[in-house]
């Protein structure tokens, strides 16, 4: 069954996308490590980690959208669970360092030995195991999300005040990671990682596994992803997006409909945060700025929202470019960065891949098939509208 | 150093009974003085006791010069002069003859330095001196500073002065000061009741300490009434630290209420999740910052007043970027207020990058007016004086808000358009101007608030962004689109976390009031005052 | 679906493209990264490192660069954002082929780009202040380490004002925990009591400083003498510093030594109500030195503004840049090994009228002055340790970091080699 | 059974001195309304009369301050939510026309079509021919087989009414409450409309709230006329018209 529910994933355009990152994902660390540096088609290292770090951008970019794009749920909180998916294998990594640290203690890690801690904190272990700590990924967002989502949800909270919340969460989350009471390194976080499952981090063979490994992982979400729109679930998506309570008095449980999504779209940030980790080799609490969920969702709105491939080309088209602005034009990148955003937001609304279907007027095969992105959020509008009356 | 007060204080008595100084003495004098600019800083202390030591009233000016750092030695002849600043060159002053040397260029001067225990000891040490001042506010200040210092060889100066003293107010603050000495010399025990009694009267934690010392040592009785002493003193304390406790709270929440005030106009009224909120916040703060530099070299005697120019200035220049914006973007947007957050985000990097690049990345500094610098004591509460303006600058602008929106023709077609934008406009409104006017007053709300907030924090490129989430907490708390609620959810929120800072800390407080406002979202998701009805659902 | 394929393409034709465009020129000059913020909350203080790194990579040219050629800046902007500085570090060492770095201000950032410069075995001038803890081959740390700018602090405050009550106030995070660990450890050693200590952490820009600045009145108001030694980080400075002066705390009563306030975050700020507290640095800019005077009119004309002041990560650059210079004239090469390797021993002129020299540690050897705010914003010297004060990698107050030392020189060639279990930890495998 | 509570499970909806205010405004005020299996009745009144709110009661959107409300003389609808009233079979339709407007005609029946409704089954959900067959049979019913596949959000005003009515229909619930379905009509549309409505109230129960009299005229069922939150009168179209309250209140104005 599952199968099946995958194989549905995989019609159209999104074939080939998950293939051509599939490809990616074996034909650039092969290149890097078997070609020489003179070969034309030779991948560099800076190029491998650089695009590794874009790849789990997309990935997470691409578990916003699908609860935003897909199910109108405006999360200013995504990079939470990014950061928690990326603590908790920053944990394991800790961990295998074991006695290689500065100060040689076999358990502890160096952040708590010179801070004078005596022994390890509860939550910490289990975290030595890797089948333990990847668990954790999937489990410590997930279950954030399933709670956080529960009471939301429930409540009825939604628009911009599920919006607001959500980034209190993480603005929450971030000044308690923050406090080296916590046990998570402070503001330092967890750094220094020599190895992953026997791999020596710095070494680019790792790092081009990594690559793979960031690059299947963007491949299978994106199946996931598309399966899950394409099945009568993601047309309940999107009526939910729509018209929430029309669905409501259709006999849809709503709730129940969004702690889904919500709560899926989450664990796979975790892992996007897990990948992200090992390739960057630091986490630490500035993952949890609220500065950095709002760059995601712009990422998503960038690309084009409901469209499953855009998020993709969002993530990696505005990394890219804050990338080679930050080297070609230190002093004046954020007014290039800044107007793009007007730009696109403005001539753009449907982002890139809106746009670009627009133009080649392919508007109905697009994503997930005949159901495309509507940009307006209807409900969002109408709501805040009203409330101006309130006043 | 003691036996040298002592010694000073009959000098002090003597020089006052005989009227004038003979010649001999003047070149002494002199040479004590131009002897301050020898030696290291530690030489300095024996230098300035041997000054105090004379009783001339002529050492005060050379002393507290010292102090102020405005004592230089002339390199060319070792002499040491007071100084004072006329333009780029110094105008010296002989301390003992009183000669007035003009135009004098620096590099010819040293100063002569002064750390912190030298300047502690010149003030101790004039206080003396102000003790028979003709000026009773210097006394009084000259009897605190005694009272602080508890130096016990300062008793016969005051008995002395208690003695002539015709000022009650003086007198109460000398027989206080005599209080705290005589509790710690070893006068009999009725002495020493009587001056725990009037201790008892004075309050405060310095008397508390004092008392608690007093009852350590102390035997029998004394022993007692010090500590019952002790007990009242810590039950008012306890009381005033509450009422500080809620001041804090307020003056916090005033703070986010300015911070807020014009986002629940941009965001609470008009719908746009404006993220450059803080941007306008951060333009206040930077016209105050220009207000300033201009009034200082233009018209240096009207700085005190900077802040009332730069009040209506920065509403226009925050209100002028925010019509701009609305012109140019937000128009574009409306009814799609989640891409108004992207828009403003954007525009938001710009603005920061674009102060950045005019005006540099370091704090810029913005002085406090001397009418909001220091502290209201009152009672056992120390306001400083610049959360009492902002506290009540804060509920004006609350109020004039208030009224212009719900009692001028401008306010009523502000909230007409955004409630019916349609209707309105078939009635003849012009909602795109009244679009822009009303986005255009809530930036130059947010600007107002920037001078204000200029005058606690920072005045960088990050400015805005300290402030952003904040406010959008204390709108999303109070209810979108209701200015009372702005107003209660602002305080509430600052009261919450200044009585949660006591235990909890700073951060752990911070958090707690966040899951508090996640929590409080769940039991009402539409704010603390939010319509009910079928208006506000659909 | 081709789109798509010629998107990626294009984004790696860009990329590869802008690697050969900066590759092409690249020959005869001698490149120099520079890696501090631009943009984000540490644009405040690190912008101007950026300018004093140009500047002295100006005036090195104007001498006739380095080994004949031309010396190259290349400026990034890490932005503030810590994942960013790593790909900035593999950039400017992968792809800009730089010789050397200056740069990272926070600790995050600099245990950032640790395992990259280890990886691809480059070299990183880093200019700041910092909690010690850590000796790494391809790392010089220019700025002080706690026993060159807390203990002597301290020192000062018990011997010259009698201070025996002390609040130790913070940002919470690694420098001020550390550095207050140790100096709890140190006050205690010293006989102060623990009721006699008050910690504070708060959060990085805290703005609200009321209850804390009343808190501490009220500390200081027990009879003992009680001084503030302030680890508070950058932003938080101005608006803890207002608080200060508006509660009339002066300084004759409750001193605050700061370790992080200098010239530029004084700036911001009208000192007056705030004379006479402290800073304890290796550097100020009032110091009275030829080389100094030299220095800050050399600033003044190449940021035409004569009201632009200088500070202490400054002169660490200014230190870090010449050594780095010298080594590589020693050298005879930029290359990487040998320039680490000529490094240790090497001594040059700093700011304050001496000479400082770079230890088998990758520590720097510096004055320790103490200075008192003036209303002028700068500060006046009130003292200065008599010799130079050696940096310490590992401190001695510490009881896990007491038993470490480090020496990269030959035989040892270690960081952190362990003098109980003699070996050498945290070598990999 | 005793015969009170006889006739109260025979009642298909039973509504029982329902009151409920907003803000102080009482906009539901002992309202007692009581509808048989397999009846359509007209709900008529003025502006603010309380219709809208009495259909929030209705399906859980607004729980009443006081009062009963049951359905089908055992599920008390006061402590139940809009899911599970919709998943019990009353269906509703808004007076402003609510399609999935990015969704397909085809697709906006599909998701109102009855069958399990939860997370797991809908995931896997596969369309069984039997099901496909019912959606196009109301495809033909709502005349709006050609335009299947078209966006919904496409579709003219009055289609969006009728696909709204549709998507009643294919939900089959055992209740079904209309509101203002021939608002912004044109006339040969309403009486469209009223043909369809009155189609299927052979085999559902039907509430319709409509200002338009000629159209209730059309429908020639049983009236019942709302005023200040309470009904005023009940009757045919005629008997109500006549009544001097009703008047007074609504037509004579």
């Amino acid at each position: 069954m599952i199968s099946a529910f995958l194989f549905r994933g995989l019609a159209g355009r999104i074939a080939w996308v998950a293939a051509a990152i599939a490809l990616i994902g074996i034909l650039v660390p092969l290149s890097n490590l078997f070609l020489t540096p003179e070969h034309a088609l030779y991948v560099p290292d800076y190029i491998v980690s650089l695009f590794g770090k874009y790849l789990t951008y997309a990935l997470l970019a691409l578990t916003l959208d699908l609860v935003w794009g897909y199910c109108g749920i405006l999360s200013l909180g995504h990079g939470a669970f990014f950061a928690l998916g990326g603590y908790a294998m920053g944990m394991y990594l800790m961990r295998q360092i074991g006695s290689r640290g500065v100060y040689g203690d076999p358990i502890l890690p160096d952040f708590m030995v010179f801070l004078n801690w005596k022994e390890l904190p509860w939550y910490w272990y289990g975290f030595d195991q890797f089948w333990f700590a990847a668990l954790m990924v999937l489990a410590v967002p997930g279950l954030l999300a399933f709670v956080f989502g529960w009471f939301a949800f429930r409540s009825r909270v939604t628009g911009v005040y599920l919006s607001i919340i959500t980034q209190a969460m993480t603005y929450a989350l971030l000044l308690a990671f923050f406090r080296n009471d916590m046990g998570f390194g402070g503001n330092n976080g967890l750094t220094d990682f020599k190895d992953i499952l026997g791999y020596t981090l710095q070494e680019p063979s790792t790092r081009a596994g990594l690559f793979a490994a960031a690059a299947f992982a963007l491949c299978l979400a994106l199946i996931i992803s598309s399966a899950i729109v394409r099945s009568k679930f993601g047309k309940v998506l999107l009526a939910t997006r729509d018209a929430e309570s029309r669905a409501r008095f259709l006999g849809y449980r709503v709730e129940h409909v969004k702690l889904f999504v919500f709560t899926l779209s989450a664990m796979m940030a975790g892992i996007a945060g897990a990948l992200y980790v090992p390739l960057v080799g630091i986490i630490n609490p500035g993952e949890f700025a609220p500065a950095n969920s709002i760059e995601v969702v712009i990422w998503t709105a960038v690309g084009g929202r409901g469209t499953l491939i855009g998020p993709i080309v969002g993530a990696i088209t505005v990394n890219l470019g804050k990338s080679w602005f930050t080297a070609q034009f230190p002093e004046y990148w954020l007014f290039v960065l800044g107007g793009l955003f007007v730009a696109v937001t403005l001539f753009m609304p449907r982002g890139i891949l809106g746009t670009l279907s627009d133009a080649t007027g392919k508007l109905k095969s697009l994503g997930s098939g005949k159901a495309t992105a509507l940009v307006q959020d209807p409900a969002d509008a109408s709501e805040l509208r009203k409330e101006g009356e309130a006043s | 150093m003691t036996l040298l007060r002592a010694l000073l204080v009959c000098l002090v008595t003597l020089v006052l009974s005989s009227a004038a100084v003979p010649p001999s003495m003047a070149d002494d004098l002199q040479d004590t003085i131009n002897a301050l600019a020898d030696g290291s800083l530690k030489d300095r202390a024996e230098k300035v006791d041997a000054l105090l030591a004379t009783g001339d009233p002529k050492v005060v000016p050379v002393l507290s010069q010292l102090a102020d750092g405005n004592l230089y030695v002339r390199k060319a002849d070792n002499r040491v002069f007071l100084t004072e600043s006329a333009g780029k060159n110094f105008t010296l002053t002989d301390p003992v003859s009183g000669e007035v040397i003009p135009d004098i260029n620096k590099r010819t001067l040293d100063k002569i330095k002064a750390n912190n225990s030298l300047r502690r000891q010149i003030r101790d040490g004039l206080s003396l001196f102000a003790l028979n001042s003709p000026d009773p506010a210097k006394r009084l200040e000259a009897a605190e500073t005694i009272f602080k210092a508890q130096d016990a060889s300062a008793l016969p100066a005051i008995e002395a002065r208690l003695a002539k003293e015709q000022d009650p107010e003086v007198s109460a603050f000398l027989e206080e000061a005599r209080a705290g000495l005589v509790l710690s010399s070893d006068a009999s025990e009725s002495d020493k009741l009587a001056a725990i009694d009037v201790l008892r009267e004075k309050g405060g934690r310095q008397v508390l300490s004092m008392l608690t010392a007093a009852a350590e040592k102390g035997e029998g009785a004394v022993r007692d009434a010090a500590e019952r002493a002790v007990v009242a003193i810590e039950r008012v304390l306890a009381i005033w630290e509450g009422v500080q406790n809620i001041w804090y709270g307020l003056s916090l929440g005033s703070v986010l209420l300015l911070a807020s005030i014009g986002l629940a106009i941009t965001f609470g009224v008009m719908g746009v999740i404006n993220m450059a909120h803080g941007e306008m916040v951060m333009i206040g703060a930077y016209t105050t910052f220009t207000v300033q530099q201009v009034i200082q070299s233009t018209a240096p005697g009207l700085f005190d007043y900077s802040l009332l120019f730069a009040i209506p200035i920065a509403f226009l220049v925050a209100g002028a970027v925010g019509f701009v914006l609305e012109r140019g973007i937000i128009r574009f947007l409306y009814g799609r207020p989640l891409e108004t957050l992207l828009a403003t985000w954007g525009v938001s990097l710009m603005l920061q990058q674009a102060v950045r690049t005019i005006f540099g990345p370091t704090n810029k500094e913005v002085s406090n007016p001397s009418w909001m610098s220091g502290a209201l004591d009152l009672a056992g509460l120390s306001l400083t004086w610049n959360r009492i303006w902002i506290f009540f600058f804060a509920l004006a602008v609350f109020g004039l808000l208030f009224l212009l929106l719900k009692r001028t023709p401008m306010g009523l077609q502000m909230r007409a358009v955004t409630q019916n934008r349609n209707m309105a406009s078939s009635l003849g409104v012009r909602t795109p101007w009244v679009d822009a006017f009303t986005f255009a007053l809530g930036s130059g709300i947010a600007g107002i608030a920037g001078v204000a907030l200029s005058q606690i924090g920072n005045v960088s490129p990050n400015l805005g962004q300290s402030y952003i989430i904040d406010s959008f907490m204390v709108v999303v708390f109070g209810g979108v689109g209701n200015l009372w609620g702005t107003l209660i959810g602002a305080l509430t929120l600052g009261v919450a976390n200044k009585f949660l800072e006591p235990f909890a800390g700073a951060v752990l407080g911070k958090i707690l009031v966040l899951v508090f406002i996640i929590l409080f979202i769940q039991k009402r998701p539409r704010g603390l005052f939010a319509l009910k009805g079928r208006a506000v659902e659909q | 679906m081709s789109s798509k394929i010629t998107k990626i393409a294009a984004a790696l034709a860009l990329t590869t493209s802008l690697i050969s465009a900066s590759a092409a020129f690249a020959e005869d000059t001698i490149k120099v990264g520079i890696l501090h913020s631009l943009s984000g909350t540490m644009a405040i203080s690190e912008t101007t490192l950026k300018d004093a790194m140009l500047m002295l990579i100006d005036e090195q040219n104007k001498k006739g660069g380095l080994l004949g050629k031309k010396l190259e800046a290349v400026v990034v902007d890490p932005a503030s954002d810590w994942p960013l500085f790593t790909e900035k570090a593999r950039e400017l060492i992968d792809v800009n082929k730089v010789s050397a770095v200056f740069g990272c201000w926070t600790s995050v950032s600099r245990k950032s780009v640790l395992p990259v410069f280890e990886e691809l075995n480059s070299i990183l001038f880093y200019p700041v202040q910092y909690e010690g803890e850590e000796s790494q081959r391809n790392v010089f740390y220019t700025g002080a380490a706690p026993n060159q700018q807390a203990i002597p602090a301290v020192d000062y405050l018990m011997a010259e004002e009698g201070v025996e009550r002390w609040v130790l106030a913070g940002t919470d995070y690694v420098y001020p925990r550390t550095t207050n660990k140790i100096l709890e450890a140190y006050l205690k050693a010293k006989g102060v009591a623990e009721e006699d200590i008050m910690i504070n952490y708060t959060p990085f820009g805290h703005s609200d400083w009321q209850t804390i600045v009343s808190d501490i009145k009220a500390f200081g108001e027990a009879g003992k003498k009680t001084a503030v030694v302030s680890t508070i980080n950058g932003d938080a400075n101005v608006p803890f510093y207002k608080e200060l002066a508006n509660q009339g705390i002066k300084a004759e009563d409750i001193p605050v030594v700061a370790f992080s306030v200098g010239e530029e975050e004084l700036a911001g700020l009208d000192t007056a109500p705030l004379v006479g507290h402290l800073a304890a640095w290796n550097y100020f800019q009032s110091v009275e030195s030829d080389a100094n005077a030299e220095f800050i009119d050399a600033w003044h004309a190449f940021t035409k503004n004569d009201k632009r002041v200088t500070n202490d990560p400054m002169e660490a650059h200014y230190i870090g840049f010449n050594m780095w210079v010298k080594a590589v004239e020693a050298a005879g090469t930029t290359d990487s090994d040998a320039v680490i390797d000529a490094l240790p021993g090497i001594s040059v002129p700093n700011l304050t009228g001496g000479y400082s020299a770079m230890m088998p540690n990758h520590h720097i050897t510096k004055p320790v002055l103490i200075g008192e705010i003036q209303d002028n914003g700068q500060f006046d010297v009130v003292y200065e340790t008599a010799g130079l004060v050696p940096g310490d990698a590992w401190s001695d107050y510490l009881p896990d970091s007491a038993k470490l030392i480090s020496d990269w020189r030959a035989p040892l060639s270690c960081g952190n080699f362990n003098t109980e279990t003699k070996e050498c930890g945290g070598k990999g495998n | 059974m005793t015969e009170e509570t006889n006739q109260m499970t025979s009642a298909l909806l039973y509504l029982d001195d329902v009151s409920v205010s907003f803000d102080g405004f009482k906009a539901i005020n002992g309202l007692s309304l009581t509808i048989e299996k397999g009846e359509m009745r007209a709900i008529i009144g003025p502006n603010g009369a309380g219709k809208t709110t009495m259909m929030d009661i209705i399906t859980g959107k607004t729980r009443p301050d006081t009062g009963d409300v049951l359905f089908e003389g055992k599920m008390d609808l006061t402590q139940h939510d809009e899911t599970e009233i919709a998943q019990a079979g009353i269906g509703r339709k808004f007076q402003k026309p609510t399609v999935f407007e990015s969704q397909t005609v085809r697709e906006n029946l599909e998701l109102a079509l009855a069958g399990n409704r939860g997370v797991w089954a809908s995931l896997f959900y596969r369309e069984s021919e039997e099901e496909a067959a019912k959606i196009a049979s109301i495809l033909e019913t709502v005349r709006l087989t050609h335009r299947a596949n078209e966006l919904a959000s496409d579709l003219s005003h009055g289609q969006k009414q009728w696909l709204e009515i549709g998507m009643l229909l294919a939900q089959d619930p055992k209740l079904l409450l209309v509101d203002e379905p021939v608002a912004g009509m044109t006339d040969a549309e309403t009486v469209e409309t009223a043909k369809l409505l009155r189609e299927i109230s052979k085999t559902h129960s039907v509430i319709v709230v409509e200002h338009d009299m000629g159209f209730i005229r059309d429908l020639g069922v049983k009236v019942t006329v709302l005023a200040e939150g309470a009904v005023l009168a009940e009757g045919s179209l005629d008997h109500v018209s006549a009544h001097p309250d009703v008047i007074e209140s609504y037509l004579g104005r």
